[in-house]
């Protein structure tokens, strides 16, 4: 559609300008090249890669994939044709779109994510890395990174030394308290946050008592992580002067905006690619009119919009008011 | 063809037993070949948000038209449909059969894996290539009339568990029973036991093609979330896509001991 | 419906024999009397009451709901009478059913939970406690045991001294490592688990740029929870040797299947009520229906039955296996 | 009478403008209070769950009706009901309006307010009571034919902020005007801001009967879930439910002030 006079759409983050807040999530568009037939990529803010490790790798065995209601369990594990291939097919194809990736860098041990996100970074073909410490570590068993916070900032500490490139740290939803990890990730030396990464989850075919998903366990996306996902970005915006790039559920231009007024710069569109490919382009065009009809004039107005407004809090209880969801 | 995504109008629905036929109009959809499935939208109910493959049953110049077959909530709503009611349609999606000149062909279908050898059949046919269609079913009656509508346009042979249509058995009996000459073609398509077993039994009956249409559940249906994939032979292991590479694989590309080991466990 | 000859649907946890194994889950079901017109509550295997603190409660400010996709979001807050009222009026009544009841137990001190569940405990009118930790403090923030285990272990051992009822301890779905939360648990004197409660979440309205709900955040119930809710009862299941009451969008009788053949010994039925007042009743003869038709003898046979059965992990990566998401 | 939970066959359907007037069969709903209102199931698509509270608008021996104003996903799924669709439906649930002996009434509606205060102007039509229907719409042609079908049963006075249609103002504006005497019985349903000037006004006008129907979301509808609470004018603060309590109060059981601020922040 034609550029709106008056309405700047485009946001900035970590240095990185992006034409639109709307990327793409890591594992949900491939390397880019799976959708070009659906929809330019290079009407995508940015994208965000599939997981990148240092060797080729399998993933988990089939299947893969199980419905539940508005979500989808996917145990798709890391597969990837390995930091090879992917320097030399992927990224110089994205390169030449002339959008802005992020590569989604993930390993089985330290040496192994820092070797993957400096050879990247040396590449100079990506904008930034996003860490991907909600994946499995084969030695100390999945989610490793978010149960031990420690761990995980010396991880990204080891890598930021290394790497000269913005780097984002993807979040699990899986956090006790996803401010204090948020926070940690920040003093370790990130550079901007992605959130949220699926949420483990199961489900089981009761005709045979067995997991529907191979792997047996998933990862929950989609439509029912979406308020998880609205507010651990609201939480961590609070609590955290970093870029966060909001995912987990985006559905419609009203769930992209609602990211970006709990506190995001920008929104990453996932499973919705595998519904609607070219959704992405909706959702910008949607945003826009939403900006058009509220006379709001830069997308970065809509950044923590509703973290600024005065909530409200009517008075008169006379007990003390506490927090719970019931 | 250039896969795209479009509405489609359903214009006609037959019942066949188990099975629900649905023709949509769908010019976009025009070139499809056999094997190639469309990934269908279905309404929203019940939190439903993923599309659902189906094999494109038949095709022409401005239809096409699906067998589906109800065993959950995605493939109930769409055997409810009814003439008039729109169908959000991605594809035709996936590489389909290959098939070479002068070639006789048999093609070996279980239960709805009828669907994309039907297809395969009215394309042989319409290169005036020989075919014979093997449908084995667990209950003779499970689909109704389908099988007549198809023996009039065919040579179909029929198996079924209960004896009740065609020979007593498997689709695979029906092929250790098919005598016909000079056939070098096999395609296949069913469920994963009976392929399991086709292959065990095919792969020294010395066919110059085996090809077979494997199902998985789909995300995408584009080659973009890996969600969908079998097993490769290749000895480095690793997978193939089903959406993408597949779902019609040659015999000898697939790891069947992976897919053995991943039934029986 | 007739008794089916054969097959005994009951199931006893923590010396309590149910009838069956559906009961109703906190804030859900009232104190019972609400639903009394719509089912016989005498016919559930228990009911769980909304929470009781010491003093009235006023709860949180309205709206106080909010639907999201698959799921509901409530900021009920702890809303009840107080435990006088409570002992005077809604137990006794409960009593007089004849039907096991759990009470809910909340407060915002450790004090306050020791003197409500003991004044439970000698009426001698429950058949057991349920804690709920995953409230707020309102000295300390919400979600404050949740955040704190050691503390949580600390309060389950105060009130486990005091109390000659089994006493259940009500887990929260936000928890890097629920596993090693329950196991703390165990260890401070917990009879039982239930889980999950509601997860915490959040919607804004984008016309206004403010929250949905008036206290900003509230808890995710309903189907959207139920695959989390599952991994959290397998994994659970697993790592401590307590009778788990698993709940979290129960929808049919196939999800309370589900959750029994995850490890719980009994399921609770939530929101649900709110859309089918009954479902229960629905749920506890498909869940016969299941067992007839399977050649299941005893529920109790259900429970944790898909944690007994081999799991496929056909071979043949070439790279190590992993748990990922994606 | 005992609320129940039952299927009901969409009988009748009318356009109103803005709103949808669904009329269905009934019969274990006889009985229904004005003020009372229905609880109803809204399919499942998109991933509704709940229900969905809407007040009687008017009841026949076996049937009765409902306006359905759209403002999101429940409410367009409802609107678009057809003669012969079931729905699913609990109730009647809720508090009615008071009426006494003998008594003149005002009723005072704001948009979709007129659905309650409707059916309460007919059943005291029936038992022979005066009574005066004052209602308020933004745009004087929101409701297409409605006005109309109303006064011709009714003595209905209205206004329209755009003034196209009766006097040019607010609901509260017609109350101002209306000088009808001897009326000792004061009605009201509409949105919060019109209430809370209406109480503002009214408060001092001498009413010895005044009674509001207050919306707030709901989940049970029965008093379960503590979730569709109204400020409660106790000394102690506190909250009554609108489900159970409500939805109609007496205007001196309210906190206004607390309902004030809750608009105003
Ligand atoms: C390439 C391809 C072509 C197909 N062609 C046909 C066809 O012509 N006619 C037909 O009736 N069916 C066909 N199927 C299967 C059809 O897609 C599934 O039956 C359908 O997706 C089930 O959806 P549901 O919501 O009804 O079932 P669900 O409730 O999702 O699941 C019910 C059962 O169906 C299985 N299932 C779910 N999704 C798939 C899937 N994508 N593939 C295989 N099994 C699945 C589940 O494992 C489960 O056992 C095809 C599948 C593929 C991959
Ligand atoms: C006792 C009672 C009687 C009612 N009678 C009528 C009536 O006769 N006609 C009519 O058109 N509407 C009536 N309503 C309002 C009606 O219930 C809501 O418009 C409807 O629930 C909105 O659902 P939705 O899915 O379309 O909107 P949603 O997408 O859920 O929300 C859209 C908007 O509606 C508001 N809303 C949601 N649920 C409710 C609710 N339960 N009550 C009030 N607002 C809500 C939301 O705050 C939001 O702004 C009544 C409400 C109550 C409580
Ligand atoms: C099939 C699939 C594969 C995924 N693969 C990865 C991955 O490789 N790396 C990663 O960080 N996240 C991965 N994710 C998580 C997504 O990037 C995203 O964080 C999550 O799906 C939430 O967004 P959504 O609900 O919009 O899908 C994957 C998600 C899906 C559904
Ligand atoms: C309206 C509402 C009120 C609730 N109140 C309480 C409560 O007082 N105490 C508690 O432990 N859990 C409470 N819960 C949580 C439920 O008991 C249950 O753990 C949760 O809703 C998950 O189950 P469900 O998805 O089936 O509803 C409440 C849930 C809802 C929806
Ligand atoms: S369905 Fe996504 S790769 Fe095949
Ligand atoms: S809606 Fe549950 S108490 Fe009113």
């Amino acid at each position: 559609m034609a550029e709106d006079k008056g309405i700047d759409i485009g946001v900035e983050l970590t240095g990185i300008r992006l034409k639109n807040p709307v990327m793409v999530c890591s594992g949900t568009y491939g390397v880019g090249r799976e959708y070009s037939d659906w929809m330019d990529p290079r009407e995508l803010g940015a994208l965000m890669t599939k997981a990148v490790t240092l060797k080729p790798c399998a993933g988990n065995p089939t299947p893969r994939l199980w419905e539940v209601p508005c979500g989808l369990l996917n145990s798709i594990g890391l597969e990837n044709r390995g930091l090879k291939r992917f320097l030399e097919d992927d990224l110089p194809w994205l390169h030449e779109m002339g959008l802005p990736v992020w590569v989604n860098v993930a390993g089985f041990s330290r040496e192994e994510y820092v070797k993957v996100a400096s050879e990247v970074s040396r590449s100079s073909l990506a904008a930034a890395l996003e860490l991907n410490i909600s994946c499995p570590n084969v030695e100390k068993g999945g989610m490793y990174f978010s149960n031990n916070p420690r761990d995980a900032a010396m991880l990204v500490s080891s890598v930021r030394e290394m790497v000269d490139i913005p780097l984002y740290v993807k979040l699990s939803p899986r956090s006790s308290d996803i401010k204090e990890m948020a926070i940690m990730m920040q003093e370790a030396g990130a550079d901007g946050l992605s959130m949220v990464n699926t949420f483990p989850a199961m489900a089981l075919d009761i005709e045979t008592a067995r997991p529907r998903l191979a792997n047996v366990t998933g990862g929950l996306s989609g439509p029912a992580l979406h308020p998880i996902a609205v507010m651990a970005v609201w939480e961590v915006a609070g609590a955290v002067d970093l870029p966060i790039i909001g995912m987990g559920g985006i559905w419609s231009w009203r769930d992209a905006v609602e990211m970006m007024m709990a506190g995001a710069v920008a929104v990453a569109v996932g499973t919705l690619n595998f519904v609607e490919p070219g959704a992405p382009l909706g959702i910008i065009d949607g945003m826009r009119g939403f900006m058009r009809r509220k006379g709001i004039e830069k997308a970065e107005q809509l950044v923590g919009m509703a973290r600024r407004m005065e909530v409200p809090r009517p008075g008169g209880e006379y007990e003390g008011k506490d927090n719970a969801g019931g | 063809m250039e896969p795209a995504r479009f509405e489609a109008i359903v214009v006609g629905k037959r019942f066949h037993g188990y099975a629900t036929e649905l023709l949509v109009e769908a010019p976009n959809a025009a070139g499809a070949v056999p094997g190639q499935f469309m990934h269908i939208k279905c309404d929203g109910r019940d939190g439903v948000i993923m599309r659902r493959p189906y094999s494109v049953f038949d095709a022409a110049e401005n239809t096409i038209s699906f067998l589906v077959k109800d065993v959950g909530r995605g493939s109930a709503w769409l055997s409810a449909r009814k003439t008039g009611d729109i169908l959000d349609l991605m594809g035709p999606l996936g590489r389909g059969f290959a098939v070479g000149d002068g070639q006789r062909s048999i093609l070996v279908a279980g239960g709805t894996g009828i669907a994309p050898l039907h297809f395969l059949a009215g394309c042989m046919k319409e290169r005036g290539l020989c075919a014979f269609l093997l449908w084995g079913m667990e209950g003779g009656d499970e689909y109704g009339e389908l099988p007549n509508i198809i023996a009039d346009r065919f040579d179909l042979r029929l198996s079924s568990m209960d004896g009740k249509r065609g020979i007593r058995g498997s689709a695979v009996d029906l092929l250790e029973a098919c005598r016909e000459e000079g056939c070098t073609a096999l395609y296949a398509c069913g469920p994963r036991p009976m392929l399991l077993s086709l292959t065990d039994r095919a792969r020294d009956m010395g066919f110059t093609l085996f090809q077979v249409s494997l199902e998985e559940r789909m995300a995408c249906g584009v080659g973009a979330c890996r969600g969908c994939v079998i097993p490769c032979s290749t000895p480095t292991g690793g997978y193939l896509s089903a959406c993408r590479d597949g779902p019609v694989f040659d015999e000898g590309e697939v790891d069947w001991r992976r897919i053995r080991e991943s039934i029986s466990a």
